[in-house]
Order: C-alpha cells, then sequence, then structure tokens
C-alpha cells in the first residue's frame, strides 16, 4: 500500500500523512453511518421508523446534520472545571482509539505499521480512554461526572484483564501477536474442507473464547448493559455531562469509533480478518477491507441489538460479574486451549 | 449564539450559502432536554414514543441540558421551580430554544387565579421561541410546535442585523436623530430581568 | 437558605424505631369481625381510660361522628389508639388541618384505620388560631410526618416534637399560610410576580 | 432500638477505619429517573447512600387552595384531574363517589359499570407507564415504548367517550360527561383481546429477565410493619405482602359484584417487599384488572340515562367525609368539609403518592446510586399527586 502511494505522491512525508490518515477517513465515515444505523436499529426494534426526514431518503443524512450542528455549537467550559484538563479529555480519548487503529490490518494490502506485538500494543494504547476519562469526570467539577468516572476506572480496567486472557488464549494458537500474521494463518480452508480456516472453529473453547471475549469487550466499549459510565438513567450522563458542542461529539465518536475497533479486533481473531469466507472466491486487497469491515458491522450491529434489548447492571455485579466469573473462566478456558494445542 | 453567529458583517453569496447550511443542521437536529415537569410531561413522552415518534425530525432526548439544544417547558412552572428552570437554560450551550408546552407554562393556564405558588409563564423567566397551546397539548401540536420551530430557525442570519430573534428599539430624539439600539440593553427589560446570584458557566465575551 | 445538612437529622435519629410501633404481623390476620368496635365504644373506652373531660363525642346524621381530644393527652392517646389490643389502629390515613375561620381555630383532623381489626376513628383537635401548637405524633405513626409538615406549611400549626419540623411543600422563604381563610398572597417572590 | 429488618443504620466504612468523606450529591429537580420534579438529596459514602432526603413542592399547584376559590363543586373535577395526570378517571372517581357520598345521590347501574369500566382501564394504562419507566429506569429503553403502544390503544378508547387524551373530565359528580359511544363495547373488548399477549411478552422481555431480576430482586426492601406504620398503600403495600385492596377491604361503586383476586408480592425472586414484588404485582394487577373489565362488560347495561342523577346545583348539606378510594397508586382520600355553600369549604386530598414517598428515606438507606433510581421508579410516583 505504501509503496503504492509512492509511486504518484510525490514527497515522502505526505505518503506518511495519506497513509495514516486512511483509519480517520473509515472511522468517521463508518461513525456517520453507524450512529444513523444505531438510530434505525432502536427505532425498528421499537416498533417506530427512526429518522426519516432529514435528507429525504430514510434520513440518511441525519448524522451529518447533528455534526454540523454540534460544530457550531457553542463551547462551554463550566466556570469551576479544570479548562485545560476539561478541554484536553476529548482529543485524548479520540487519540486512544484512533492509535489503536494503527495495527489494525484493515486489509491484506494495508496496516498502519507491521508492529510484531499488535495486540499487545492496541491493549496498551487502549488502556488510555480510562486516563481520558476519569480526566474529564475529574475536570468538569461535577458530583455525576465523578461517579461515572469512577465506575469507568474500576469497569475499564477490571476488564481489561478477561479482554487480555481471552486474546492472549488466541496467542497460544497463533503463536504470533502481529494481526497481519494472524490474519494470513486464517487463509484457506479448515481441515473438514467446507468451513473456513478461522480461528474459531479450530476447537470448541474457541467459541467459548470468543464469547468471552465478545463480553468483555461490550464492557470495554461502555455499552449496555455494561454502559455504567454514562448511564443516563442514573448518573444524567456520566463523565459527559459538562460537555456540549463538538468536544461532546468527539466523545461520541470515540464511543462508536472502539465499538469498531473491538469488533475489529474480534473480527480479526476469530473470523479471519480480511479473509473472504468463501476460501479464495472474493478474495483481494480490496475484498479484503470489505470483508474486514462487514465482520466488524456485523458485531458492531450485534452490539446495537443488545443495547435495545437489555437493562442495565449495577456497579457491584458488574464487579462481580468480572471478578467472580469472567475471569476464572477465561484463566479456565486458556489452560483448556493450551491443552487442546499440545494434543492435537 | 453559535459559534459563528453575527461574526460576519455584511452578506454574500457565500455567507448566504453557509447560513442556509447551518441553519438547515440546526433544524435537523433539535435535542430536546429530557425535562418533565407536569401533565404535558406524560404528553412528550408519548410524542417520543412510538405512535408519533419524533426520532422521525432527528429529534432525541439528552438528560444533559450542556448536550440539548431545545428545552420543552412541559408543565405547570411554579415559583419553586423557576429559579432552577432559569439556570438550566444558562445552561445550555447556544443556540438554544424554548418551547412553551402547554397553558400552564404559557400563562399560568387553571392555575392563573388562585394558584399563589404557580408562575403565571415561563416567559417570565426565560425567553420564550414556540408557545404551544393546550391542556395538556396533543402529541400532534407539539410535533407542529416543532415545524414552527424549524421554520423560525431557517430564518436565522448569521450577519449582524435586523432579526426577530434579537429585537431592536428605535428611539426617536428628534431633528432626525434616530437612534436603534438592541432590546436587551433597554432599562425596562433589565428591570425585568431577575438577578440570579450563581453564574455557572463562563462564556466568552462576544458569546452571552 | 440554611445549609442543607443543618436542616436534617441523623438518619439514625430520624428512623429510631418503626419496630417498636408495631405489634407482631403475625396478630395482623386475627378473625375481626367480633373485634369491630364502632366509634361509640371506642370513645367510652377512652373516656374510661383518660378521663371524660378530654373528649368531647360528636355526631351527625351526615358525616361519620367524630371524637375532639384536648391536645395535651393526644400523644398518649394515640400511643393507646396504636398499642392497646383490641385497638390496634395501626395506620394514621389521613392528618389534615382545618381553619376555622368564624371560631377562630385551627383544628387537625386524624383519619385513622386498622387493618386487622378492620374500624375507623375520626379524632379531632382544636387550637386557637393564635397560638396553633400541638405534640407530634410522627412518633407514633410514622406517616404522620408529612402530613405533619403539610399542615405547618399550609396553617402554621406546630407540632411539637417533630423531627424535621419545616415547610414541605412551599419554599422555605415563602411568607404566610396559604390555606388559612385570611391569607393574603405575597406580591413579588424573589423578585418574581406572583400575581396574574 | 434497631429495626432488624431494614438497614437503618450507616454501612460501615470499608477498610480498617478508613473513614471515607461523604459526598452529598442533589438528584433533581431535573433527572431523567426521578420522573418528574422530584429533587433527592443524597449522601453517599463512594456510591453507597448513606442518607436520603427527599425534597418536594417543586409542582405544588395549589390544588386545596382551588378547591376552596372555586364556586361551584363541578368545576373541582378538572383539578381533581391534573392532579395524578398519569390516572385521571380514578380520581375523578374517588372525588365523584365522595361527593354522592357527601350528598346522598345514588347513580344507576349504567352509570357505574361504565365507570368501573374507566376506572380499570385507566389503572392499566397507569400500570403501563409504570412498569414501563420502572424498565427505563433500570436501563431497559424498549419495554418502555412497547407499554406506550398499548397505552395509547386505551387512550384512544378514552379519547372516544371523552374527547381528550389525558385530562378527561368525564366522571361528574352524579355521572357522567355524556354517554360512550355505540362501539365502546368492541373496542373495549378487543382491547382486552389484545392486551393478554401482551402481558405474557412483557414477562418475556422484562420480567424474567435475568439482568432486570437482579436489579430489583432484594434492593429497596420494604417490611409490612413499617409499610403500614408508613400507612403505604396500592401496590406498595401489596408488594409487602398485606392483602389490603379498597376495592375488595372497603368497597365502593360495584366493586363487589366482581370476581378478582388481590396480587401480592411473595419475595419469589429475592426478600418478601423488594422492588421486584412492587413491580410484579403492577403486572398481576393489570390481568386482574382485564378479568374486572371483562365481567363489567358482560353485566353493563344497555339502556340507561348517564347524566340522570346529576344535580342542578351542587349544594352538600354542611358536614363533612372522608371518602377513599383505590387508585393505581394506592389509597386516594377526600376528606371534604361542606358549609352548605357551593364550594367546599376545604378539600384534603390524602395522595397515595405523597404517602408512599415519604417511605423513600427509609427503604433507601444502604443501597446503591442505581438502587435508588430503582427504588423511585417502584414507588410509582406522580409528582402532581405529591406536591398537588
Amino acid at each position: 500500500m505504501q509503496e503504492f502511494l509512492e509511486s504518484f505522491l510525490p514527497a515522502g512525508p505526505l505518503v506518511v500523512l495519506v497513509f495514516s490518515i486512511i483509519p480517520l477517513g473509515v472511522i468517521l465515515v463508518y461513525a456517520l453511518f453507524a450512529i444513523w444505523l444505531e438510530r434505525k436499529v432502536a427505532g425498528h426494534i421499537q416498533d417506530r421508523l427512526g429518522p426519516m426526514e432529514t435528507g429525504g431518503w430514510h434520513g440518511w443524512s441525519q448524522t451529518l446534520a447533528d455534526l454540523l450542528k454540534m460544530i457550531q455549537k457553542e463551547d462551554l467550559v463550566p466556570a469551576r472545571a479544570d479548562r485545560f484538563l476539561f478541554k484536553m479529555a476529548p482529543f485524548i480519548a479520540f487519540a486512544a482509539s484512533y492509535g489503536a487503529f494503527v495495527a489494525i490490518p484493515l486489509s491484506s494490502g494495508y496496516i498502519g505499521s507491521m508492529i510484531d506485538i499488535g495486540v499487545l500494543y492496541i491493549v496498551a494504547i487502549t488502556s488510555l480512554l480510562s486516563v481520558s476519562i476519569i480526566m474529564a469526570g475529574w475536570a468538569s467539577n461535577n458530583k455525576w461526572s465523578l461517579l461515572g468516572a469512577m465506575r469507568t476506572a474500576a469497569q475499564t480496567v477490571s476488564y481489561e484483564i478477561p479482554t487480555v486472557v481471552t486474546i492472549l488464549s488466541v496467542i497460544v494458537v497463533t503463536g504470533s501477536l502481529n494481526l497481519m500474521h494472524i490474519s494470513e494463518m486464517q487463509s484457506g480452508n479448515s481441515f473438514l474442507g467446507f468451513l473456513p480456516n478461522w480461528l474459531i472453529f479450530h476447537s470448541p473453547f474457541m467459541v467459548i473464547a470468543f464469547v468471552l471475549f465478545f463480553i468483555a469487550s461490550l464492557a470495554e466499549a461502555h455499552r449496555v448493559p455494561f454502559d455504567l459510565p454514562e448511564s443516563e438513567s442514573e448518573l444524567v450522563g456520566g463523565y459527559q455531562t459538562e460537555y456540549s458542542g463538538m468536544r461532546w461529539g468527539l466523545f461520541m465518536l470515540t464511543e462508536y469509533a472502539d465499538m469498531l475497533l473491538l469488533s475489529l479486533v474480534g473480527a480479526t481473531l476469530f473470523f479471519g480478518g480480511w479473509n473472504s469466507p468463501f476460501g479464495s472466491f472474493m478474495d483481494g486487497p480490496l475484498w479484503g477491507a470489505f470483508w474486514m469491515l462487514s465482520k466488524g458491522m456485523v458485531l458492531v450491529f450485534v452490539m446495537m441489538w443488545l443495547r435495545w434489548t437489555l437493562p442495565r447492571l449495577r456497579v457491584d455485579q458488574l464487579m462481580n460479574l468480572c471478578w467472580k466469573y469472567l475471569i476464572p473462566a477465561t484463566f479456565v478456558n486458556l489452560i483448556f486451549i493450551a491443552l487442546w494445542e499440545m494434543i492435537f | 449564539m453559535g459559534l459563528l453567529d453575527k461574526k460576519f458583517h455584511d452578506s454574500n453569496i457565500i455567507v448566504v450559502s453557509l447560513e442556509k447550511a447551518l441553519n438547515w443542521a440546526r433544524k435537523s437536529s433539535l435535542w430536546y432536554m429530557q425535562f418533565g415537569l407536569a401533565c404535558c410531561a406524560i404528553e412528550m413522552m408519548a410524542t417520543a414514543a412510538s405512535r408519533y415518534d419524533f426520532d422521525r425530525f432527528g429529534v432525541i432526548p439528552r438528560s444533559s441540558p450542556r448536550q440539548a439544544d431545545v428545552m420543552i417547558v412541559a408543565g405547570t412552572v411554579t415559583l419553586k421551580m423557576a429559579g432552577r428552570i432559569k439556570r438550566l437554560y444558562h445552561q445550555m450551550a447556544e443556540p438554544r430554544y424554548v418551547i412553551s408546552m402547554g397553558s400552564c407554562s404559557n400563562c399560568g393556564g387553571p392555575y392563573w387565579e388562585h394558584g399563589y405558588h404557580v408562575l403565571k409563564g415561563v416567559d417570565r423567566v426565560v425567553p420564550v421561541d414556540v408557545y404551544i397551546p393546550g391542556c395538556p397539548p396533543r402529541p400532534e401540536s407539539l410535533l407542529q410546535g416543532f415545524l414552527h420551530l424549524r421554520d423560525k430557525i431557517m430564518n436565522e442570519k448569521l450577519p449582524v442585523g435586523l432579526d426577530a430573534s434579537h429585537p431592536v428599539v428605535i428611539e426617536d430624539h428628534g431633528d432626525e436623530d434616530i437612534r436603534v439600539r438592541p432590546a436587551s440593553e433597554t432599562e425596562e427589560h433589565k428591570k425585568a430581568q431577575i438577578a440570579f446570584p450563581q453564574q455557572d458557566v463562563t462564556r466568552k465575551k462576544e458569546g452571552a | 437558605m440554611k445549609n442543607p445538612n443543618e436542616l436534617h437529622q441523623n438518619p439514625n435519629e430520624l428512623h429510631q424505631n418503626p419496630n417498636e410501633l408495631h405489634k407482631n404481623p403475625n396478630e395482623l390476620h386475627k378473625n375481626p369481625n367480633e373485634l369491630h368496635k364502632n366509634p361509640n365504644e371506642l370513645h367510652q373506652l377512652l373516656s374510661e381510660r383518660f378521663g371524660e373531660e378530654h373528649f368531647e363525642f360528636h355526631q351527625d346524621e351526615k358525616a361519620e361522628p367524630w371524637i375532639v381530644v384536648s391536645a395535651g393527652i393526644l400523644k398518649d392517646v394515640a400511643k393507646y389508639l396504636r398499642d392497646e389490643p383490641g385497638l390496634e389502629f395501626d395506620t394514621l390515613m389521613c392528618l389534615s388541618g382545618v381553619h376555622y375561620h368564624k371560631e377562630e381555630q385551627l383544628g387537625v383532623t386524624y383519619h385513622l384505620d386498622s387493618t386487622s381489626m378492620k374500624h375507623k376513628l375520626i379524632l379531632k383537635v382544636l387550637m386557637p388560631q393564635e397560638d396553633a401548637r400541638l405534640p407530634s405524633v410522627e412518633q407514633i405513626w410514622k406517616a404522620a410526618d408529612w402530613h405533619e409538615r403539610e399542615a405547618y406549611d399550609m396553617f402554621g400549626i406546630r407540632f411539637e416534637g417533630h423531627p424535621d419540623h419545616r415547610r414541605i411543600l412551599c419554599p422555605d422563604d415563602w411568607e404566610g399560610y396559604p390555606l388559612r381563610k385570611d391569607y393574603q398572597v405575597q406580591p413579588y417572590y424573589q423578585g418574581m410576580k406572583v400575581e396574574y | 432500638m434497631k429495626n432488624p429488618e431494614i438497614t437503618l443504620e450507616p454501612p460501615v466504612d470499608a477498610g480498617d477505619g478508613l473513614v471515607a468523606q461523604q459526598m452529598v450529591v442533589n438528584m433533581g429537580p431535573q433527572h431523567p429517573s426521578t420522573h418528574g420534579v422530584l429533587r433527592v438529596e443524597l449522601t453517599l459514602d463512594g456510591e453507597v447512600v448513606v442518607k436520603a432526603v427527599p425534597h418536594i413542592g417543586y409542582l405544588h399547584r395549589c390544588f386545596e387552595k382551588h378547591c376552596e376559590q372555586m364556586n361551584d363543586y363541578t368545576k373541582v373535577v378538572p383539578y381533581v384531574d391534573r392532579m395524578d395526570y398519569v390516572a385521571a378517571m380514578n380520581n375523578e372517581l374517588g372525588f365523584a363517589i365522595a361527593m354522592e357520598r357527601l350528598m346522598g345521590i345514588e347513580v344507576n347501574d349504567r352509570v357505574e359499570y361504565i365507570r368501573v369500566i374507566m376506572a380499570e382501564l385507566q389503572r392499566i394504562a397507569s400500570h403501563l407507564l409504570a412498569v414501563g419507566t420502572f424498565g427505563l429506569d433500570i436501563g431497559a429503553f424498549t419495554p418502555f415504548l412497547y407499554c406506550f403502544i398499548e397505552r395509547e390503544k386505551i387512550l384512544d378508547i378514552f379519547e372516544k367517550a371523552s374527547g381528550a387524551r389525558l385530562l378527561y373530565n368525564y366522571i361528574w359528580i352524579g355521572g357522567l360527561m355524556n354517554d360512550v359511544p355505540d362501539d365502546f363495547r368492541s373496542d373495549t373488548a378487543d382491547f382486552v383481546k389484545s392486551f393478554r399477549p401482551k402481558i405474557t411478552e412483557l414477562n418475556d422481555l422484562l420480567t424474567e429477565n435475568k439482568i432486570f431480576v437482579e436489579r430489583t430482586a432484594n434492593v429497596g426492601v420494604l417490611p409490612a410493619k413499617v409499610a403500614l406504620n408508613y400507612a403505604a398503600s396500592g401496590p406498595m403495600l401489596r408488594g409487602s405482602g398485606v392483602k389490603w385492596d379498597l376495592r375488595r377491604d372497603d368497597p365502593y361503586s360495584i366493586y363487589d359484584r366482581f370476581e378478582f383476586d388481590i396480587p401480592v408480592g411473595t419475595g419469589e425472586k429475592g426478600t418478601l417487599g423488594d422492588c421486584w414484588d412492587r413491580y410484579i404485582v403492577r403486572v398481576r394487577e393489570m390481568e386482574e384488572s382485564l378479568r374486572i373489565i371483562e365481567q363489567a362488560l358482560d353485566g353493563m347495561p344497555d339502556e340507561g340515562d348517564v347524566q340522570e342523577a346529576i344535580p342542578k346545583k351542587i349544594r352538600p348539606p354542611a358536614g363533612e367525609i372522608y371518602c377513599r378510594t383505590e387508585t393505581p397508586r394506592g389509597e386516594l382520600g377526600f376528606y371534604i368539609i361542606s358549609d352548605k355553600s357551593t364550594s367546599p369549604y376545604r378539600v384534603k386530598a390524602r395522595a397515595p403518592s405523597f404517602v408512599n414517598l415519604a417511605l423513600l428515606p427509609a427503604i433507601s438507606i444502604g443501597s446503591m446510586v442505581a438502587d435508588m433510581v430503582a427504588i423511585i421508579g417502584s414507588i410509582d410516583i406522580v409528582l402532581g399527586e405529591v406536591d398537588r
């Protein structure tokens, strides 16, 4: 991909710029689409229509209007807020999830950076998100924000463990931390012939691993039933309470980017990444991007579906679930996967 | 007032197009503050619910005033509540709009005469853009009120000048000395304003 | 406005003893039929116990009969009515202040009910308008807590011994007692015009 | 003496002698889950509620003053509507019955049957709203809208009869505003038929949902004797296992002609008297209301002038009455003092929400902020009635 860009772009720095901006474009377009989709999904689940008027066909430009409106909103900073932290927090939050996209192989021809410790890097950089949320909650000087931020800190730190352990159980199979390598490993068909050679079909324990991973990633992305940081009916808006205009929009963007990020990681680890489900049919760099994003969107859709169906857990139940059930389960599963690897 | 409002001193084709685009965005994404006071709040909920579906117009509830664009004053405003409403209004970010829903918040409604604890019209504490009559107004009326507000927003102008949301007072001092002053600077206006000591947000100088 | 912390009691004190107020729940479901008492019998029981001079029995054609109790012994009467086996008035349905303008009196009406015995009783306490005070029954029926605050808010009746005696519906800095017949509404509240 | 059944003590400090700084938070009057303009002043230790003080009066609309100032009793009825705006029909019924008892008016059977059907439909509508918003407080958005869809169907029936969607002024002293339309019977029967499966759907979606049960069971436990001492009523009292329903225990109108059960909480998911019990009482009451409506539809006479008993001038004899009826929220009592004039001397409304809300401090101590929301939702307050 980089060579391809270099062939027609004159300057080296420009190539790097364009190269690194591609995920941003993907995220922005995806966010516009995903927020619209979320409202449509919500609408149809709830026996109504969702956005219909804005822009004509099924309110397709609804999110565009929202974005344009948020840009022109007044930028409020509460009088007693810590101005610097308050203004910085949304950018750090977005930077955290944008930075993680660098290690995601969007297609066989594109990965931001071929780092060998890709998975580790993603896990590390997304932890920055909790820092920014605590910044936002603290700087707002609002008690509801602070409560939301404290909940987030506890939640993110706790759920990182099951996430990492499930990822580790994939690493046990692949032996590589590089997501590109992991994707390449899953090309072709498996020994059964008709199933693709994806890791989820590798062993029954991988299915369990995926379920655990998905639950943990729901919590990492702060989605229902784990949306305690911004639980509307309890904490008004959680850490986002005091944010208005585009700064709030950035938080929103981060939330959706996080959903996509975790879904893409899930797709790469368990569903073959950019590999086509039909073996070599519809294969190639462009098709790869299509498959990758489609797989991600399916998982994102499931997240939305859950959001409009389930109630929300309480903060102590959330912790119980994590420490008493998820973490032991992931460890046991890890052992079984390791045994499976040894035996077969 | 939004980021760009009143930043231009004359109008040209770019400003007009920008104005149109911005107004379109504003009117298409009116997020209302989830803030029910009384009976009308139930009708407001019904409007947001499946049969009437506010979301068709891009209208969704936000529970924090910071992210809301329009405050629906849905119900009777009591004197105990009036200060809070004013405060909530100040917490909203510009551009912000107020819809007074129902007779109670328009003028006191059935409580106008003997309601010793009822504020006779929310326009005594916050400026109101659209009044919706009814006790309580039907969801259709609320939707109609929103459509009126959309029309009103489409008429907003970016450049400095006369415009309905910023009324002016024309003072004739004789000898062709006619001065135009914003209504907000008149003594009557200042007297009518209620002093609230808490200043909640720091605004940019040009802003408020 | 006062500091909200000062306005309130320690939660421990507020909820001292709801337990001792009640009887064993098993007793609640006795056969109530033969135990049911009418207000006349109740009046006699009370007179025997506390002395006849404290009670005044009223029987109208239209209304249900009521007993006027002197304020001084109200609390003892209430405790007796609640705890005495066979009476067991376990709930206070309603507590209302009334302003008898002509008589220049303020009154409080207690509507008592017994869910186990299925009988009701109406008690009234009358006080002079200028110095309206009577003992609180909040410690006996917790339900009286907010009702008494409301009666204070609306009529200016003082309930002595109420743990949280302040206005409930009107703001703390409201002037006057709205439901008194001679109430004059204040022209302005915090700069807002009250009249239309 | 301490109460062994509810925790009235502040929770023990976390850790060994580690005293956390308590935080005072204001919940409301503008808060998505306070069901209006309730303000609760919470003292928190971390997320645990040490103390909760409700502040009310933000919707004090001077109902009692208005009653005294109106020059006609009939003019009071619209204000009664606006007291509990979610269950206006029940409120009208309560006031009408109180006045009829005071004046000794007998209404004919058709009026009684229509009133009962209206009141029970309204009970379903009100419980739907209560259950829906309770779900919303817990975080389930979709059941809330499903409840609204069903509620709209009831409102359609009301609208056909009275012309209004929310505040009807339909049940008058001595009769009804007008007769029901011709298709009232079939509309109501259709609704009853279509609504039964929806309750099952609601149960699948919410009642048996693991997360919902986790959030509501063992939360806000209200023991029966505390409930009685606080004079709690309605689902609040029945949720604690006390079989007390004024339709049965102090019958008014024609409720003694119908066969229906009084659902009470049994603590099947947790402790007796928790939020889930109060919730399930409402759900089961909807089914019982359907039974009453079915019986009433069968028994409703086709003939009868609904306005025949309405007096020309309402001038009750001097006297006073306390009359209580069962609204969806509990015991609604009207204490009316008449001085033989055309307007009441004093009306005190004993609003069920007002009394039930007084329990909030007692049952919320030791719970978490998230439970606070559940508890407020399970009390099912309507602020118009709390503040009047």
